[in-house]
């Protein structure tokens, strides 16, 4: 179990060989990446700023994920989210989960990012194309999404 | 009392933390709200939309009705857009 | 859009980082890692060797996959399978789909899996730490799981 | 007509491809089936469980009323284990 948030980007090759490595009950390792598109709502994105909460950001993931090995048999599970300055193509989260079998890693993994959607204190203010800045809103399909798992 | 403001609430209040020191009347987290939004125009902009508030008393999501004493930390924010 | 079927192990990092690289329209990729356990239906598994129908596999690899691009709206995708001798911990299979949205890439990622282990010309053969080899057999959870693609 | 056996029906019949000549009156997989039984007690084993094992024609799943002809390349294995 690891959560990280941090400025600097992450090698992902490196992230997730580490969540395997020497532990021959892993079936299966599901993982997601979320990366900044260059387009959102219509409009031209040519970066973002993610602002957060230090202190509960952190609390915030570690419960999601403890939540997770709650409700899934995991062997690991792994959340790393950016802050800062961000260009599109960048990779902004990793959430991943490693079980015995595949359908454990895929629903841990889908509710991770779930979750961390509608509960970690992230937030998004997008450079439009049109040198407007503008906050990003939530998106009622995530808490929809969020809610499949109550 | 530390009180945290993010995203569009920082940049409608101008700071992203203060500490005050609210009147004994002030118990709960909308109480704490309802006090903010006399202190000036920045303040009751961002407080506007009470609906699209959230609310965290020492790091865990609370509501309105979150009691708050002397030393605890209030954040006040924008429903949450990372992932 | 790729297939490979290949002895060789492959580098997660490599590939993945490869899927989305230059393309600034996806949002999200989600990727599914099949590993060698050490365990299988209550046996000690020492190894194992992975049979295929050459031909026919990266046929029905294909075709999985053209049907996942036919089913959601997606950027990218990559099935890479492996054959021959497998250790535990090997890597055995990689499957991924990128797309602007999540939804479509957790979904596309979870049909090529299941729809591959039901589909795709692949024989696991394993060595019981008893020394006995065993064919593995087909799983009615893995009919299942592909049966909600239907 | 080539024809193809893979895991344990490779096994148990002793070969993992073969070039045969059926008579003409062999025209379905099952009908190929039903006359590779009669080559020999490997044969016999392999077949003897019909509903475990699947059936290609050209690298195409098919099933026993599957019409074959002689250029065809025809495929017999148990359900996939892959992934």
């Amino acid at each position: 179990m690891t959560v990280r948030v941090q400025e600097e980007d992450f090698d992902l090759g490196t992230e997730l060989d580490a969540l395997t490595q020497g532990n021959t009950s892993i079936g299966g390792m599901c993982s997601f990446v979320g990366l900044v598109r260059d387009m959102n709502e219509g409009s031209g994105v040519g970066g973002m700023v993610l602002e957060h909460y230090p202190g509960m950001t952190e609390k915030m993931l570690e419960e999601i994920e403890a939540e997770a090995h709650r409700r899934w048999s995991l062997q690991a599970s792994l959340i790393i989210h950016r802050y800062g300055p961000l260009e599109p193509g960048d990779r902004i989260v990793l959430v991943a989960a490693a079980s015995p079998h595949r359908e454990a890693a895929f629903e841990a993994c889908h509710f991770l990012i779930d979750w961390l959607k509608t509960k970690a204190p992230f937030w998004k203010a997008e450079q439009l194309d049109s040198g407007e800045t503008r906050w990003v809103e939530a998106r009622d399909g995530d808490e929809q999404a969020a809610s499949k798992w109550r | 009392m530390k009180v945290l403001y993010f995203a569009w609430l920082r940049q409608k209040i101008g700071t992203g933390e203060e500490q005050i020191d609210p009147p004994d009347t002030v118990a709960t987290a909308g109480q704490l709200i309802d006090w903010l939004v006399t202190r000036g125009p920045g303040y009751a902009t961002a407080f506007k939309d009470a609906r699209a508030v959230k609310i965290a008393v020492n790091q865990t999501f609370g509501d309105r009705e979150t009691p708050i004493a002397a030393n605890d930390e209030v954040a006040f924010f924008p429903p949450v857009t990372g992932g």
